[in-house]
């Protein structure tokens, strides 16, 4: 089949490389502890969003909607989200409800905070209120990793107080929208530094959970609202994500000058120097040396990298998928000389093409192509031209893969036709080391099976 | 663990077999804040006309809707695979301020010069009229610019239910039926309604019916084609499966053009052959068409009997919870369970009417849990009251018996394998057989009783 | 090309699936802290089993050899091995030289113990003689796991003293021939449950290290001769390995009868229930209850079990190599509904079936083959017939693998084909649950990609 | 790390051009202990018999042997792949002890049947001699049973060096050679000597000759065939590659046919070129040959000089290290290196002798190491010191190179890709530019002298 591809007079998305803002907004509040994600909207949205989600996350997703009607949309969905949160309250007896807009409430102009002032007010049973934290997510505006990343500063600016600290210093994590691997290893590096780590989301538990004993209403795990509260009084934040955790307000930015807590930023750690720098300000902050753990790991890498160097170098790749991962990626294959000869995202920051560029020698800028807000079927387009070896992305770019026979390595979100989307790791020294892996396998595996010969050694 | 609260709201949409007089309360809209595990109108406008794989299918929205919809559905088409991409009008904030028409009217001109279907579809997602787009005179404009049918599907999201997209679609079909000429239609003639095609199901219909010597003019909308509904008002005899989706369509059918329509279901052994059967009796002048459809129904029977026995020994005995869209293939699923030697201790629809209901409750034994659009909370509930060994539901579901250790199998569109038909019978039992007997149960600590750490 | 199949007047081995006995000893020597291995025969012997360790684990193989000429054959290997360990003296200053004899100075008569015992006589420097450990691997007896076990063996029997116990409980661990990653994992999981490992032996670090910054002569890493002295007074050894660890004669044995260090012995702990056991095993010996972690690792395997279980279920899958891990292999496959419809193995210590039908359920037996002491060609004759799913063993199962288009998991020793053999996790639940991803991934894809349909979730 | 000690033994083998009277201890048995790279008698035989595809090769002796010599080798062949399979009589206790005579005849006997291929080597192992078993006469009785030539392969691990099995090699190979007629060889043809055709290499360089008018007789014995090697003595000449794997077998044909032949290298352009301008040169009568043969040379150089410049410039000045099996190929490679720019700092052979050390030598700048027989430490030593940016070497230096930061290029048999040849040539300069071209080497803490964690 050919693609009409994106002109000038380009009007329609076909087959998108992003998701809408509730969905991002829902995950974030699916990793708080005894939290209810709430979608003020219509039916539909939450459930497609649930869909989604369980197929990548293979977990049971309660997702709740206030569940717009026709006269709901003339009469503005104040009662709604009302009985919404009752509703909520007597089947989940939840601490915290997130309640996310969608395109409708955003249209009709329903005034979200002014509904939960008004319901905590009516509220006769105020003592066991749950936290009510909204953010606003018009699914018009920006994608999945705009939703993510509101919804987190939604969190801590409602719930953020200035906090004594404990025994351990305080660490605020803020590591973007990454797996829950990936979530367990960055709170085991902050641990071994000794430092108390506080992740906001944290879906690691809820999100990747053991099988059940009894059935769990809300799954357990997930960041605590004590420990949100308690960011105000951390000894810093470290926000990861160049572009999108790199905005002007974020919630690093604003525990900074709210509480005056230091904010450190760095892109998303994938690969060697994205995760040295986060263990430098690891040591830094928390005092403690990097502990050998860690030196190990990351001599291994080097060493496995020395190994299967000359089955990468100049291996042209495709990155593609939400802005800072695509970033990650692009700097770890600069490490390891595959040339992401092509990063595209669906995603409009408009920090896209100079993060990028950041983080590539310069001498391989030449030979890239860097697209955003593109849909697939432009990116399909540019690869036809193009040609590279290996894609590295999520599901969606099966299709396309199956038809360029380029085969596609899975990472992100989401992984749709594999089981371990959880479970793939992306960060740190680990994430590297297994990354690197998969992608010199899948290079040796192409050239092996296409060899004529078939060697059984490579 | 506290034990799992019902809402008062939801207490007469969930009954148990035997305990009270059955008065089942159904058709309602969702609960705010009850995770329904419903969808909206738009959900049943698409998966209703989304088989058809010669026609553009443009969600005129912002991007979450086409996003989500794309490429998840395991109907086939034996052609075009046109249905299977994603286009979106991708509305962004100006759109939503100034209006979506002119991206509309841009987007359709782009897409049908370059994919040339043979009809346009244009989706209406939830904000489109309260933005004041005219969808309606995009359409008209298009289409007699370009010279095929171009059809606004009514379907907001929150106008009404599944079920009201349902209508929207078999409207939007409607205006197709009619436009093709009906020379070469046979007066032993069917069209097939509410068969999707899912893992070539209608395939393997169409191919019954035509061994029986009757004519299928289409399938709605299974593998569909424009010109075939184009000229389905030609057939004899429209068949509708399913509770909900397509009956509105042979309703208007049967007003417009006088095609009488009857239900079938092709789940299980004996409806399917009752599908057939009940066919074959609307041609009592060709008694050649029964014969034959005796001999298939033998033969096809025969065929898989012997392996449904062998695997009816694993499964004897072993409990069932049901929850679907459509309470009629809940029925058919009893059946068919009822065959493999499985109790079913649960069953709910998403979209059932009091008398499915009271259908559903005369087939169940004592103590069967019967619920309209249920939970989550409410289906783990009950199915481990109930201690079911399987449940059949669509992905929402799944997670939910799996953490319990349930074995599970998809009934929906997103599964791969045929489910309908005699085959589909087969391969029904091999599912569930595969999930059943898999060894990985024995460890799942809810199914030991907390005997295991 | 058609292979001549095993027949009832078979002579020839063709393409097999086992290596020679002074492979595995070499390796087990590499992985005692400042030795060298020295095989004593051919110069040939070391530098094949360095290059096919090489092409496995991509580090510095320094293997000695003690070089026969035409004289050596015809008046012994005396004078040769005395200077070998002059020359490896001078060179390596090693603490420990583990010499393993060849078929060569085996049939010839060479009398080792004889050798070493006039060698430390002889010698002027007694103070800083290396411990010398001598072990018989005539190549033509066993395969190399029995040079492997045998290494073990010596090097207790050679050092072992009864000692005292230290701060914490020692615990002996002989975890059979099991990848770097394995090691390191073991080592972690005895930590875990505050017990002092003693594995033997240990590569983790020698044959999985980093890059260096000078040359090391020895790499750095391996089992301390104190600690291997230590084992002596340890508070229980753990054996792995249902087949040639569970020998009569073992260096568990042989200290629980010379020591009275009790010795448990379970299978090599791939899966649930071997992991399972050896949990229990070391909860009961430290006295220390599981800790969470491993808690939860088993709690998110068995969900991600049960998530993939549809896709196993009646899978048909060969499992080939050492026959310990087809061992540990068919178990685990018997949990997740693999059927391990053929189990075959160079190996010829005449357990084979009997120990894999103990671990698999009854009503499989039927479906299956078990063969022992069989070559490639044998096995792909019988896999012509059989048919399966999937291949699981090392990559000399490529050619067959290709030319049955069946395709391979690699798994075991050798790994000459991919990067990461040294990397591959099989042990634990965390080694189950990589496995369990990558058999689960690997059918998917097989069906995805043989799909006409190409479906984009699976 | 304290300083990494040189055996007493073995400091008659390392020398430093320009430091000492150059006078190179070589062709020793290596030293007990010494960890060298060499391997023992079989492993040359097996090396230069291996590309024989048509041939069954078995090996008499315990598993290990054929174990690890299975398929380990990049020698192509166009058509049979029977070379690619390990055959071994397996010898057990049993066997040694009573004999592995019966064993042997048994699977020769059922291999010939099966595989029947054009001839059978049978190599000898360490123990064969010594538990007595007659390999001889068991290759007569199976050659006069199944009319097949069966060859026995002296090589013995211990009876000597690489460089024995190499002459063992030979012997068998004469035995073939002329056992097959003549005809059709033209006057104007040659023997190609020494070429394994690794990554397709004999197929480049046949091509050349044969574009010149020259017809190749055999080649011996890349992509061989029994009976070609048959009629080798037909050819008018022997061209013979490489320091000492075929020169015996040349030696006897001139001997016994009294084919002349001469030494060449197919590595780098200068000795490529000069490998199709020598063997014209023996084709005095046909100066058309010299024409084509200046042509070929143009045209083949043209076609890979302007990536080589490129490749040149991310090169220059770099710094190579060379230990490989014979010497003459690194008299080759040594010319290729500077072609492209490198300076060698450290180059040394396995197998070579006084005089290949005196070129050497002379060939090096001052200050260059240059070894015989060397083992890991020694090699480690010196491309430290060396500050080396490129190791040429095979699988057993590869990791000595890396753990030191060192980029590497495999010039063994176990490479799949062709070194020889014009575009061979290239090929390597692409090889060795991938590697050091790679990022991965900023990282390297060795390279960074400490400046990095």
């Amino acid at each position: 089949m050919k693609f009409a591809g994106k002109t000038d007079n380009y009007a329609a998305t076909q087959n998108a490389c992003n998701l809408c803002s509730p969905l991002g907004a829902a995950l974030v509040f699916k990793g708080v502890s005894n939290c209810v994600p709430l979608l003020h909207g219509s039916q539909g949205c939450s459930t497609y969003i649930r869909r989604y989600m369980i197929s990548h996350f293979k977990e049971p997703m309660d997702i709740a909607c206030s569940n717009f009607g026709e006269h709901t949309a003339i009469f503005g969905g104040g009662a709604n989200i009302k009985l919404a949160i009752d509703n909520i309250r007597s089947q989940y007896s939840p601490e915290l409800i997130g309640i996310a807009t969608t395109c409708l409430s955003e249209t009709i102009g329903d005034d979200v905070p002014m509904f939960i002032r008004s319901y905590k007010e009516e509220c006769e049973d105020k003592e066991n209120l749950p936290a009510l934290v909204h953010v606003s997510t018009p699914s018009y505006q920006g994608t999945h990793m705009q939703g993510f990343h509101g919804a987190v500063r939604a969190l801590v600016e409602t719930l953020a107080e200035a906090a004594e600290t404990g025994d351990k210093p305080l660490l605020n994590l803020f590591p973007g929208m990454v797996s829950p691997s990936d979530l367990r290893l960055l709170k085991e590096i902050a641990a071994d530094f000794g430092m108390e780590p506080v992740l906001i989301p944290d879906y690691s538990d809820t999100l990747n959970g053991p099988l059940w004993t009894e059935y769990q209403r809300i799954p357990e795990g997930g960041t605590t609202i004590e420990a949100i509260k308690s960011t105000g009084g951390a000894a810093a934040s470290l926000e990861c994500g160049m572009i999108l955790a790199g905005e002007p307000e974020t919630a690093g930015t604003w525990l900074d000058k709210k509480f005056s807590v230091p904010a450190h930023r760095i892109g998303l750690p994938i690969g060697i120097r994205e995760t040295d720098k986060m263990m430098d300000i690891l040591a830094e902050v928390s005092g403690n040396p990097i502990p050998d753990k860690y030196l190990g790991q990351r001599g291994r890498l080097l060493d496995a990298m020395v190994d299967g160097h000359k089955h990468l170098n100049g291996v042209k790749a495709a990155l593609f998928g939400e802005e800072d991962l695509v970033a990650g990626l692009a700097a770890f294959c600069s490490e390891i000389g595959v040339i992401p000869a092509l990063c595209a995202t669906g995603g409009g920051a408009g920090r896209f093409e100079k993060t990028i560029k950041s983080v590539v020698p310069e001498r391989i800028h030449r030979k890239m192509e860097i697209m955003e807000d593109v849909d697939f079927v432009t990116i399909e387009k540019a690869l036809e031209k193009t040609g590279v070896d290996l894609l590295i992305g999520h599901s969606k770019g099966y299709a396309m893969s199956r038809r360029l026979k380029t085969p596609l390595l899975r990472v992100g979100f989401p992984v749709h036709d594999r089981v371990n989307g959880s479970r793939t790791l992306h960060l740190g020294y680990r994430g590297a080391q297994q990354l690197f892996d998969r992608i010199v396998n899948k290079i040796i595996e192409i050239k092996q099976d296409r060899s004529d010969v078939g060697y059984t050694y490579m | 663990m506290s034990s799992i609260p019902i809402l008062k709201s939801r207490e007469a949409q969930i009954h148990t077999k035997g305990e009270k007089p059955f008065d089942m309360t159904c058709g309602k809209h969702s609960v705010a804040g009850s995770v329904s595990q419903r969808a909206c109108v738009f959900c049943g406008s698409r998966v209703v006309l989304y088989p058809i794989a010669d026609a553009l299918h443009l969600i005129h929205g912002p991007i979450g809707c086409a996003a989500y919809t794309w490429d998840i559905r395991g109907a086939l088409s034996s052609g075009p695979q046109l249905h299977r991409l994603s286009f979106s009008t991708d509305l962004r904030e100006r759109d939503v301020i100034f209006g979506g028409e002119k991206k509309l009217e841009a987007a359709l001109d782009e897409l049908i010069d370059h994919y040339k279907p043979k009809a346009a579809f244009v989706y209406s997602t939830c904000i489109v009229g309260i933005i004041g787009d005219d969808v309606a005179a995009v359409c008209r404009k298009i289409e007699a610019k370009k010279g095929i049918p171009v059809l606004p599907v009514h379907s907001e999201g929150f106008k009404g239910t599944k079920k009201d997209g349902y209508k929207a679609a078999c409207d939007a079909l409607f205006k197709l039926v009619g436009k093709g000429s009906t020379e070469g239609v046979s007066p032993i003639s069917i069209n097939i309604l509410g068969e999707f095609n899912i893992g070539g199901e209608a395939w393997l219909i169409k191919e019954y019916y035509e061994r029986m010597g009757v004519q299928v003019v289409s399938v709605m909308t299974g593998d569909g084609r424009v010109d075939q509904i184009g000229k389905s008002h030609g057939a004899a005899l429209n068949v509708v499966q399913c509770s909900g989706a397509l009956t509105f369509l042979a309703e208007m059918m049967k007003e417009e053009y006088g095609t009488p329509y009857i239900r079938v279901s092709y789940i299980g052994i004996d409806d399917m052959a009752k599908s057939l059967y009940d066919v074959a009796a609307r041609f009592p002048d060709n008694p050649e068409i029964m014969e034959r459809t005796r001999k298939i129904v033998r033969e096809e029977v025969e065929a898989i009997l012997p392996e449904l026995n062998e695997i009816r020994k694993d499964l004897e005995g072993k409990k069932a919870a049901i929850y679907v869209g459509g309470a009629f293939k809940a029925f058919s699923l009893i059946k068919a369970l009822n065959y493999l030697g499985m109790k079913v201790v649960l069953v709910g629809s998403q979209t059932g009417n009091k008398e499915d209901y009271k259908t559903l409750q005369e087939m169940c034994d004592d103590g069967t849990i019967i619920l309209d659009d249920a939970n989550p909370l409410e289906l783990s509930k009950y199915i481990i009251e109930k201690d079911a060994d399987l449940f059949i539901g669509g992905v929402k579901e799944r997670p939910i018996a799996f953490k319990m250790g349930i074995g599970f199998c998809d009934h929906n569109h997103e599964r791969k394998i045929p489910l309908a038909g005699f085959r589909g019978m087969l391969a029904f039992a091999r599912e569930v057989h595969t999930s059943v007997t898999s060894p990985v149960w024995q460890f799942c600590p809810a199914r030991l009783g907390n005997k295991e750490k």
